[in-house]
């Protein structure tokens, strides 16, 4: 099936297409540089916006712990419905929409790969299940690794081979796409409670610090040639005074950079930029981060912004969310994962008028704003962490329009209006720009060689969104662009026309993507690795592996890995 | 100790090993229906009715009667409370008030019990026969 | 004024929002005849259920905006969210009769299915039979209960009435059920006739006043003193004397709860402890 | 075939799995009776049933696999019906305070390798889960915890000890003698002086795991929540007007709540004890209150005890897909919940359903004799592998085969991790698994509503 989309407005910064009117051809699911004018069906998409399918490099989108979300809020549900049509199944909203609703609510915004970033391993399956549910993106996960026993205690030995073929071994039978680490050592400290406060700090009972966990993981990641960096989230994430643990987790890699390719990924940065002693006091860390990322090329980000709304808080950060219900009073669901992670969800709702909440919105913005380098920050809320992805557009408008920043900036707390930096700050992201932080520069961090571009041999996943950038200034016509980004006038899913003016014509099955990781000499499972595994789970080493015929529609990118 | 007399007793319904077991080998079996059909009772209670094990009990409550067979509890004491693994037998009596919740009330119901010996412990088929009527087959 | 009578005998659940003055307000007799209504899975008009007749409002009934006549305790959610105008139902009707409802009334001369008056907000509901559970207590996981408003029912009431409570009151002239006040936040509850156990059951703030037997107070309950009358609103006073309870210690709480000294003798112990 | 490592229940599954009753071909109801039909027949049946029906019910999914409940999800929405599973008539309470309280949980390995104290409440895991407690708690060896068996058996030999527990039961069950304050605090109360891993049961009879325990409550039937209740003043150190509470005396619960207090890692289990009796749902709020208090001073996870093998599955999926773990009515084109109104017992008890589907359940066997009468007054389906109490009620049944033995698929454990079920022998000829039944009921049902569409046109 031919498809040919003619003279929109290109943006396609991998290519380094800025805007140029010109058309992009579609044959069997992927670009081409020609096709048959006459046969191909034909998209006008003149005075409009072509880019391609959004890519989001950090969202909760399934698995056991967005499920227990769901299941702990039916009042987050009961007015968000979409009932079922001819093509489509129902679901409900609105923080943790259902597996369905996720798929067409990311596809009507021109969205068409996502990353879940916390898969614990021994519940893999689960994640999987919930992927083959979500409709039409494109889908990964990373497994969490950070507090996984085996890994404390090679890194405690130094074996850091070994590590790298038993993680190896890890990813690919989670069918998982890149290494997570979440508080490194503070979630086996959280299996008695406790939690670890520095990158120093001994994690009980094993011996070993943050900093050697956060290294040691880096170092496994190069040996294995992962296409995505590291993916961390922070120690002391959610506390005051925590940017300069975001700091020294930045630079405790430093040395392992190699021709400034990124070694680390922050996650959500927001929530790790704050600066003051407590809640009182708390100010914003992000110039302090942005200075540092604009002089070091190892670190790519992304902004983890809030959103003033309800909103459900999950992450595999034990402790902190413990803290949240402590601080909140609000509902909490813990879930320790046997030898080798946790989780904990709260439901919170950011306000305006909270100086902390709005201190945290405006330092989310003021990273997107002060790092000079659009490749190395990207558009995301965490979500559902700081607000629904559903809200996006509002984000962008906010990146590229000063007057909107401003329209949002009266009414928030008015403490923290004199102590944001917001005002201070001029500039603006261009659509360009925009391409880049919401798909271009997240599919480039994430090494994925088909998406976030529309040169030929890339999948034809594409947004075409309402919005004549020769007529409308973003800068003053904000609501326009709002407007244009929520509904995507097409979105093209693997050369299937998917959405139409914001309504989903097609229940197409996007595919999982996961890791095949050949190592020379791989981690051979003997009986004393099966000894182990009687040992540290419950469960029999043959019910471990996430087999293939769990995945509906399975993508395996194979690595030639150094060990 | 006089014959039939009447016990007041608060009857509780649950999961038994032997239950579990007569379900999983199949609710049509043999084993299910005498796992399921049985009463147990406080030794105490059992001298009060003045009746030994295996004698048959008429149980009621507010939702119906049931006859089923007395045992001796190993679990005793719990003197004035019954106990009657979940099936058929123990619904005839169970209270059906859900509270709004979804969920009947099985445990904890206030019921009689009086000695039975003459009457006949209903094999799975008569007591759905009797209970829900003709819709039964013969195969 | 609007009258509605059901056509039938309804058998599957009914859900008609749309049986609401704010909605019916004006519009001509055949846009309501077309109004959407749910019976089963399958969605009809509401003209094909129920006979709607146009006619002078007489009588007792002079204020209302819309009069049901008839069994309608399948339908559900009638004066959902309703803001202003009068709903009669002569009749028993069926769940969630005037959830989230902010203003108006709503009079009901016969039984009322469970959480009436759910998470309202502010006006009035009578009703004359009585009320099943969940009288003004919030959809499941929600701890936003009543927040305003006024609830009398001159039957009985089920359990967890008033659970989750913020504001305003809550009347029973019958009995009620376990859970009265359930982790209520501020309001008032008044019972005049008896009441099951556990009656404020992880109340944080609020007043609850038994007029009535109370089987057992919780544990968590502290005895406080003896009072002789306790106010129920501007213009209302019981008269006691009443056992004061404060409560519940479990979340710290300094709820209020009276209880009849004379309708309860089995709670004198308690004094010895005054 | 031998089975290896499983328990009682188990064994009979799989030695029962084709016994005399097993039935191999679909029946239908012609005049009364219940008599062979092909596949293709039942399937119309069926499907027609369901097509035409104003209000029903898809109820059972806990002893099938995830696959077959995705289906089962879609025929309810393409149906317009309620799908409930039996989680409603047994620890759907548990999930409802869940809703409004959350729960602190964990995997069972984490309570093998760190509860130095186990706790069950309302729930006897010996006859209920017979493994349970040899692989996941008590008698586990785990990386901080050893096993207690040991000391249970030095503790059985012992006969001191034996005396000892059982003249403390029996001051417990006595009421008399507990009555009144004097006599009871002129009472010597049992402490918990041990060292390692605690079991302590909590239950209105002394159960076969109750006499493992280093200590055992018997609580009054009914009386739960207000004990639930005791031990959250206790904890926090507050003061309790009564000297007893649900018939114990306050030095015994004291002397638990110290325990709770001081242990570095504790796992409460509760049963349908708990949620069945009095109060239900609120006896688990009480319980996760309590879980609330004692994570301020000290770790500690609570866990419920489900009853069928894949129990948990259900209720994963159906919130996946619809956002509601259990009674989900799609009569409105979209997914609501409102356990009380789309529970099946309570559409059953009010007549509003016309026509039911039962997979892999038994309701005829485990609702009240009321629910059922509604039920079986109506069309009825089902599918299953037995010919249990409700196929014996019957429209159209559908033998099935044996999820995990002769079917391959996904379950749920009771603490979300899901494994892989492993097929070990072929179904008979012509029995098909749930999953692919109810695809060719579903599409079947299209079928019949294309039709229709068109008809209308």
């Amino acid at each position: 099936m031919e498809l040919l989309i003619k003279n929109g407005f290109v943006y396609d910064p991998l290519n380094g297409v800025k805007g140029e009117k010109m058309d992009i051809a579609i044959r069997d699911g992927k670009i081409v540089d020609k096709v048959n004018e006459r046969k191909a069906r034909k998209i006008d998409a003149c005075w409009m916006v072509v880019m391609a399918g959004g890519v989001d490099i950090h969202s909760h989108i399934a698995g056991s712990k967005v499920n227990a979300g769901r299941l702990l809020r039916p009042e987050d549900h009961f007015k968000d419905f979409e009932g079922k049509t001819p093509v489509t199944r129902s679901g409900v909203g609105h923080s943790i929409p259902s597996t369905f609703t996720t798929g067409y609510r990311y596809a009507r915004m021109g969205y068409t790969t996502v990353m879940d970033p916390a898969m614990p391993p021994l519940e893999a399956k689960h994640t999987h299940e919930e992927f083959n549910d979500i409709p039409i993106i494109d889908k990964a996960s990373y497994p969490l690794l950070g507090d996984w026993w085996f890994v404390l205690e090679y890194l405690k030995e130094g074996r850091i081979e070994e590590c790298a073929r038993y993680v190896a071994w890890m990813i690919t039978s989670t069918k998982g796409y890149a290494i997570k680490i979440v508080n490194p050592g503070g979630l086996e400290a959280w299996g008695f409670g406790h939690n670890v406060r520095s990158l120093d700090d001994q994690v009980p009972f094993f011996c070993v610090t943050p900093r050697e966990i956060i290294r040691g993981l880096c170092k496994v990641n190069r040996l294995l040639n992962l296409p995505h960096t590291i993916h961390v989230h922070t120690n002391n994430l959610g506390r005051p005074g925590n940017y300069l643990t975001a700091l020294e987790t930045m630079k405790s890699v430093e040395d392992l950079a190699t021709d400034d390719n990124p070694v680390i990924h922050i996650t959500h940065c927001q929530f790790c930029a704050f600066k003051g002693d407590d809640w009182r006091t708390l100010e914003s860390g992000a110039e302090e981060i942005a200075n540092y990322v604009n002089s070091h090329s190892h670190v790519t980000l992304d902004m983890g912004q809030v959103i003033f709304t309800d909103t459900t808080t999950m992450t595999a950060d034990g402790p902190f969310q413990y803290t949240l219900h402590e601080l909140s009073g609000n509902k909490w669901v813990n879930h320790d994962v046997e030898t080798e992670t946790s989780a904990g969800i709260v439901p919170f709702r950011y306000r305006r008028k909270s100086y902390a909440n709005a201190i945290q919105w405006s330092i989310g913005l003021e990273l997107a704003l002060l790092i000079e380098d659009p490749w190395r920050i990207f558009l995301t809320t965490d979500h559902p962490n700081g607000g629904p992805f559903t809200s996006y557009p509002k984000i962008i408008t906010w990146l590229m329009s000063k007057k909107a920043r401003e329209k949002a900036l009266k009414r928030i707390n008015a403490r923290a209006r004199s102590r944001s930096l917001l005002p201070s700050i001029d500039r603006e992201l261009s659509l360009y720009e925009v391409a880049v932080v919401t798909r271009a520069g997240q599919a480039k961090a994430l090494g994925l060689k088909n998406k976030g571009h529309l040169g030929v041999g890339a999948d034809a996943d594409i947004a075409i969104y309402n919005l004549n950038p020769e007529k409308t200034d973003p800068s003053r016509k904000f609501k326009a662009v709002r407007r244009a980004f929520k509904q995507a006038a097409y979105t093209i899913k693997g050369g299937k026309i998917v959405v139409k003016g914001g309504e989903v014509l097609e229940h197409v099955v996007g595919s999982t993507m996961w890791l095949d990781v050949h190592s020379s000499e791989p981690a051979r499972i003997t009986d004393e690795m099966k000894r182990r595994f009687k040992e540290y789970w419950t469960v029999e080493y043959e019910n471990y592996p996430v087999t293939e015929n769990y995945i509906e529609v399975s993508n395996p990118i194979t690595v030639k890995a150094r060990v | 100790m006089k014959e039939n007399a009447k016990l007041k007793v608060t009857l509780v319904t649950g999961r038994t090993i032997d239950q579990g077991v007569g379900k999983e080998r199949g609710k049509a079996s043999k084993e299910y229906a005498e796992s399921v059909s049985v009463c147990y009772l406080d030794p105490d209670d059992l001298r009060r009715l003045g009746i030994k094990e295996n004698t048959n009990v008429l149980v009621s409550t507010e939702h119906g009667t049931i006859v089923v067979k007395a045992l001796k509890s190993l679990r005793a004491p719990h003197p004035n409370i019954i106990f009657i693994p979940y099936g058929p037998w123990a619904n005839a009596v169970a209270d059906p008030e859900t509270n709004s919740i979804g969920m009947p009330s099985f445990k904890g119901i206030p019921a009689e019990i009086e000695p039975a010996a003459d009457k006949l412990v209903l094999s799975l088929k008569e007591l759905l026969k009797t209970q829900f009527g003709g819709r039964l087959t013969s195969q | 004024m609007i009258k509605l009578s059901p056509l039938k005998e309804f058998t599957y659940p009914i859900v008609a929002e749309c049986i609401n003055p704010n909605i019916f307000d004006s519009k001509t007799s055949k846009e309501i005849w077309k109004l959407k209504i749910w019976e089963g899975n399958k969605q009809k008009a509401l003209g094909e259920l129920f006979k709607i007749e146009e006619n002078k409002a007489e009588g007792q009934n002079e204020t209302a905006t819309i009069t049901v006549h008839g069994e309608v305790s399948k339908v559900r959610r009638i004066g959902t969210g309703m803001k202003d105008g009068e709903i009669v139902i002569f009749g028993n009707v069926g769940m969630h009769l005037g959830e989230e409802m902010k203003g108006g009334k709503i009079v009901v001369h016969g039984n009322v299915e469970g959480w009436a008056g759910s998470m309202m907000k502010g006006g009035l509901i009578e009703i004359h039979g009585n009320a099943s559970d969940y009288l003004g207590a919030p959809y499941w996981g929600c701890s936003e209960g009543m927040h305003g408003g006024k609830i009398i029912v001159y039957g009985n009431v089920g359990n967890e009435a008033g659970a989750y409570m913020h504001n305003g009151i809550i009347k029973v002239y019958g009995s009620a059920g376990q859970f009265v006040g359930l982790r209520m936040h501020g309001g008032t509850i008044f019972v005049q006739k008896d009441c099951e156990e556990r009656t404020g059951a992880c109340m944080k703030d609020g007043k609850i006043v038994i007029n009535g037997y109370l089987e057992s107070v919780l544990p968590t309950f502290s005895i406080e003193g003896i009072k002789e009358k306790v106010k129920i609103e501007e213009t209302e006073t019981a008269e006691g004397p009443f056992y004061l309870f404060f409560g519940d210690l479990t979340e710290n709480g300094n709820g209020k709860l009276y209880v009849s000294k004379a309708k309860n003798p089995h709670l004198s112990s308690y004094e010895k402890l005054l | 075939m031998k089975v290896k490592n499983g328990c009682a229940m188990c064994e009979s599954k799989f030695s029962g799995y084709n016994d005399e009753h097993r039935v191999l071909k679909p029946l239908i109801r012609k005049n009364g009776n219940l008599v062979k039909a092909s596949m293709k027949e039942a399937v119309e049946k069926a499907a027609k049933i369901l097509a035409e029906a104003n209000y029903p019910i898809l109820y059972g999914w806990s002893s099938t696999s995830c696959e077959a409940t995705r289906v089962g999800l879609e025929l309810t929405e393409e149906v317009g019906g309620v799908i409930d599973n039996t989680a409603v008539v047994c620890h759907g309470p548990s999930l409802l305070s869940v809703q409004e309280l959350g729960i602190p949980s964990c995997t069972l390995g984490q309570i093998r390798h760190r509860a130095d104290l186990i706790i069950y409440w309302g729930s006897d895991p010996w006859s209920a889960h017979p493994r349970h407690i040899e692989r996941y708690t008590a008698f586990s060896d785990g990386r901080f915890e050893r096993s207690m068996w040991r000391g249970y058996l030095n503790k059985v030999k012992a006969l001191i000890g034996r005396k000892k527990v059982e003249s403390a039961l029996r001051r417990l069950s006595l009421k008399k003698e507990t009555e009144g304050s004097s006599a009871s605090k002129s009472k010597v109360c049992p402490t918990i002086s041990k060292v390692g891993r605690k079991l302590i049961v909590i239950d209105v009879r002394r159960t076969k795991t109750a006499e493992m325990a280093d200590y055992f409550i018997q609580v009054e039937p009914n009386k739960d929540y207000e004990l639930l209740q005791a031990f959250r003043t206790l904890i926090r150190d507050q003061e309790i007007d009564v000297d007893e509470v649900a018939g114990v005396p306050i030095e015994y619960l004291e002397e638990v709540a110290d325990a709770m207090v001081r242990c570095s890692f504790g796992a409460l289990f509760f049963g349908l004890g708990l949620t069945m009796s009095k109060g239900k749902l609120r006896n688990i709020d009480a319980a996760l209150s309590l879980m609330r208090d004692l994570n301020m001073c000290t770790k500690f996870i609570i866990m419920p005890m489900r009853g069928h093998f894949n129990v948990t599955g259900a209720n994963t999926v159906s919130t996946w897909q619809s956002g509601y773990p259990y009674a989900v009515d799609f009569s409105l084109g979209y997914p609501r919940y409102n356990p009380g109104e789309t529970t099946v017992v309570d559409i059953l008890l009010r007549k509003e359903s016309d026509a039911a589907l039962v997979v892999a359940s038994d309701p005829v066997a485990s609702f009240p004799r009321k629910a059922v009468e509604h039920l079986v007054e109506n069309p009825l389906v089902v599918i299953d592998p037995h010919m249990n109490a409700t196929a014996q009620m019957a429209d159209v049944v559908f033998p099935s085969a044996f999820v995990g033995i002769e079917a391959e698929g996904t379950a749920y454990r009771m603490d979300h991790v899901p494994l892989p079920l492993k097929r070990v022998v072929a179904a008979p000829s012509g029995v098909l698994q749930d999953e692919e039944i109810l695809w060719r009921i579903l599409s079947k049902v299209r079928k019949i509503k294309k039709t229709e569409k068109t008809e209308e046109l």
